[in-house]
């Protein structure tokens, strides 16, 4: 019998065991075809699809098109013993600063210009976060193109001769057309996803603009999908443009009207960074007390996301889109 | 103001800006490489293509980029898709230099930034490969940028994270690491280091005005190799002085 | 030491063996990431890129942004011995015609709503196409996806149990994740290929309307790759719409202005499909002297793609216009 | 125009539009399954969603495409992206229907669209498996649309390019394909068949009026599974008539 050799076996934990099989079941009996009016608040959204020890993870880095008023949401609501894949800036700071976070597939998680998690530092050297498992940003992307694609794994270069493959769940095996190394990464099905996107018509049909992230790729690795939308638009505005929809209705559960929803983040050609606001946080951050009294006034202290805007206020608000990225030749 | 003395970051940025070869394709990671990318665009690589692991390529770098996704990493960008593109397009060979930071780095150029102690019960908990391991994978070239000190310039990282040569000749291509990639260079707070084509391990290769050998020695937590001629980077220019503190880092972010 | 079972080995030719560290080198020295102007004409473009004995490839299915002027600016120039990945109507239908086609990695050839294709037939039965290698759709796609990511194979369910994977050249492997059997498929490298879009600037950088079909992954799994463009549009605009650009500039060697050069097939937005134009090829192809006649007055008889659209005539275009889809909410 | 007697082709496209299931995605091939699809859609299955294999989800099909890339097939559609999304949409199990045709189907409903004879010398060379392979092995439920005649249902296909049951229970999970999916029905000129549910092969269902059950078998080339009861088909109604000659395929190309 031929063979493949298996080289090494990452030592860490596959966090988020998958089956290709359930998946699909999954996909197949709890994801509707029907176009269903999926409009629903933060807070109902949260409630439905977010639950205690669920695998979950939000779309792209924390200052960009990030949920954030979904990611609040999950904070005011307390949901615990969160497993997370992290490739995050304030969101996952507030869940690690909140304490709700027991497992990491962990990336990168930081304040990039501000320097390090302060948060993430206190709840791993403190044993809060239990386990942390090292990927790549890239090997994180392609466990959820994997899932996304309906496969067990996929290759990659990335990682090999380091002790990334050790902390990782990958595998290495010699490529039996070539004969070289390669990284095996397992796919990654995420129990729910948080996305936040330019514009959704009420049944999920979703369009971004500028840089997708790996947009595409969680929406189609997740079994719950949450979407918050700058803008809901009529399905007519959809169909005119539907070479723009990289998320189409069936893989969405919920769709929350959030403008701003990213706020203290950006929204290309919406609004710039609150630059004020993210280094408020990353000062409280840098102890507990400050990351509490935080998360007790942007988070716990108001009800929803109307309410955290009217504290931000209308006119740093008003800042933010004068400082916007423009569509210009 | 370029009458004021420059700093030991401002020279590091100017001896990083002045390793962009004109005409290649960068990927530039949050930070100091997005200013040296900025300088060189703005001096003697006006032709580089700045890629961003987010999905931005060929932006015109009119303002400092604070995140790797935001708009300014594709601002009048050629292209602006999402990460699975340019992390590909590295995997497939595009990509020519890879400009990197760490907590640590080895005589080999392998970086860490995952943690320091123990993986498992961590005296400091890092932020993450990030890009950083795609980017050391991928890359033809790597870049360095680093603090220079002892506690950084370790003989063995804590942790492996981004590849250099890992254990020396033929170590990388024995772990199934492309062919003919690896680190060229590392550009620190007191010094610009290569490596040794024979070892591969660091060598120095030039200190900063008014830093001598040993201090470069006395920071370096391993044998650095010396070679018989060392030479001395040359001091920002007036020029480059006023386009970092005028027009690149208007605000101070970072300088 | 653990390995992976390989339970089947596919006997089909692997046509266009792979090295992915030599695809790296080609990559990094013959590709610029200058900003080069790339504008030439189909005869140009075709007598540097495409030569004897290559492995070439074409984007999407016969009628739709289908590279026509390019396909039979091949043709006149009697490149001998093809290699081609085959999912193909009037295209590939006009090589295999005319001769050129020796080894095929076959998916689908034929003429859609007028059936199978004589020409494929003919050059089959008769043994001038020395080799079929059998793929799916997906499949093909999913060879060059892995080439355009830089990886060996990617796995698939599809092809499984059938005598697909026997006369392709992919291989079964128990998944080392989950145990189950999963088909691993070789990357496909192209020599060259073929890709009409909607407008490109003169450096290469393109933008398609409408569904992408699977432009975006051959563009990144060739080692030159001839753009047609409807429209050759300034830099400006380009960068003003960075997010439509599915085609970087750096993956493009040539740039061939081709207004109609989907013709008689069919561009979305501009033009529908020339059904006349098509019934005509189907009529003609059934014998193969018929099949020479088109040829000899569509292709051997008129110089240039200009040629060929004065010898269409501008009424005929019109109407093709008129029937275009519009963007219509 | 409904007064014009109804053709076999016209049946059994109504047979099989009458076998859509509102309110689901369906893989639309070239042809036949494209006038059946637009027929469900204006009569029993209003809400069905079309997906074709070049990119499009969700269009409202106005007019016939006559390809599986063209415009009409996204025509005010929902999305249009790629073949990678929607194989992979069907590969993760979001596809629930798929129709689908051949030269050849065998009692496990196992499809032939690639030779006749042997396959490095045929006697007939055909266009091969296009998307059929990838339909029938990943969407949870096929149906395959077969002129009847004895060369086309026999006992064993030249060569299997699109999984039916293969060769009966059990095997589409042991070669690795998707638990729970697999071929349902086949609609052909002369009647409408099942599959036993024990051995998996194909059985009579209904015949299309007129059309006797020893007919049926006389054109199938191996043992039908002929049950106690065989129901007989709807002919079209004057509506479903007049919406394919009128609407959906005025032009005639099909019908």
């Amino acid at each position: 019998m031929e063979v493949v050799e298996i080289l090494q076996s990452g030592q860490g934990e596959l966090i988020q065991p998958f089956d290709m099989d359930e998946f699909r079941e999954w996909n197949r009996t709890k994801k509707s075809r029907k176009l269903v009016d999926k409009v629903m608040s933060e807070q109902e959204a949260i409630e439905k699809f977010v639950y205690d020890g669920c695998y979950i993870g939000t779309e792209l880095y924390g200052t960009v098109r990030c949920p954030m008023s979904l990611a609040r949401e999950v904070v005011r609501q307390g949901k615990r013993n969160l497993r997370v894949c992290g490739q995050g800036v304030l969101e996952l700071d507030l869940w690690l600063a909140a304490g709700l976070v027991k497992k990491l597939d962990i990336t990168y998680i930081g304040l990039e210009v501000y320097g390090t998690s302060a948060s993430l530092r206190r709840a791993v050297e403190s044993g809060q976060v239990e386990t942390c498992v090292e990927w790549s940003n890239g090997a994180i992307t392609w466990r959820m193109k994997a899932a996304a694609m309906g496969i067990p794994f996929i290759p990659t270069r990335s990682m090999l001769g380091t002790d990334m493959i050790t902390y990782s769940a990958a595998k290495v095996v010699k490529d039996p057309f070539t004969g070289t190394p390669v990284a095996l990464l397992p796919a990654l099905v995420l129990d729910v996803a948080l996305i936040h996107v330019h514009r959704a018509d009420k049944y999920g049909n979703c369009q971004i603009e500028g840089i997708s992230g790996f947009a595409a790729e969680m929406a189609r690795a997740c079994k719950r999908l949450i979407v918050s939308a700058e803008e809901i638009v009529p399905t007519e505005e959809i169909r005119k443009y539907p070479d723009r929809t990289i998320i189409p209705y069936y893989l969405v559960d919920a769709v929350v009207h959030a403008p701003f929803g990213s706020h203290p983040g950006e929204m290309a050609y919406l609004y710039g960074r609150d630059e004020e606001g993210i280094k408020e946080w990353v000062e409280m951050s840098k102890t507990a007390e400050g990351a509490q009294a935080y998360l007790d006034k942007y988070v716990y202290g108001v009800k929803n996301h109307q309410e955290y805007l009217d504290l931000i206020g209308e006119e740093r608000l008003q800042r933010c889109v004068e400082r916007r990225e423009r569509r210009e030749a | 103001m370029s009458e004021k003395p420059y700093t030991r970051t401002e020279l590091m940025i100017c001896v990083a800006a002045r390793l962009f070869e004109d005409g290649t394709t960068c990927f530039i990671g949050t930070g100091i490489p997005m200013l040296a990318a900025m300088l060189a665009a703005r001096t003697t690589a006006p032709h580089i293509v700045p890629v961003f692991e987010f999905g931005g390529t060929g932006a015109i770098l009119e303002e400092l980029p604070r995140a790797v996704g935001e708009a300014r990493t594709w601002h009048k960008g050629l292209s602006a898709l999402g990460i699975c593109d340019t992390m590909e397009a590295a995997q497939r060979g595009f990509i020519d230099y890879g400009f990197l930071g760490g907590a640590q780095i080895d005589p080999y150029g392998n970086l860490n930034s995952v943690v320091i102690g123990d993986h498992d019960h961590p005296k400091a908990r890092l932020p993450g490969s990030g890009g950083g391991n795609d980017i050391g994978s991928s890359c033809w070239r790597t870049i360095a940028i680093m603090q220079h000190q002892k506690r950084r310039f370790v003989p063995k990282v804590d942790f492996i994270t981004t590849p250099g040569y890992l254990t020396g000749p033929g170590a990388r291509e024995a772990a199934g690491l492309p062919r003919g990639s690896g680190p060229i260079a590392v550009v620190s707070t007191l010094a610009l280091m290569d490596y040794d084509p024979e070892t591969l391990r660091m060598r120095l290769k030039a200190v900063h005005p008014g830093v001598t050998v040993e201090e470069v020695i006395e920071n370096t937590g391993f044998d650095l190799i010396i070679p018989d001629e060392v030479g001395v980077n040359e001091p920002p220019s007036a020029e480059e002085l006023r386009l970092l503190r005028e027009e690149i880092d208007p605000e101070g972010l970072y300088i």
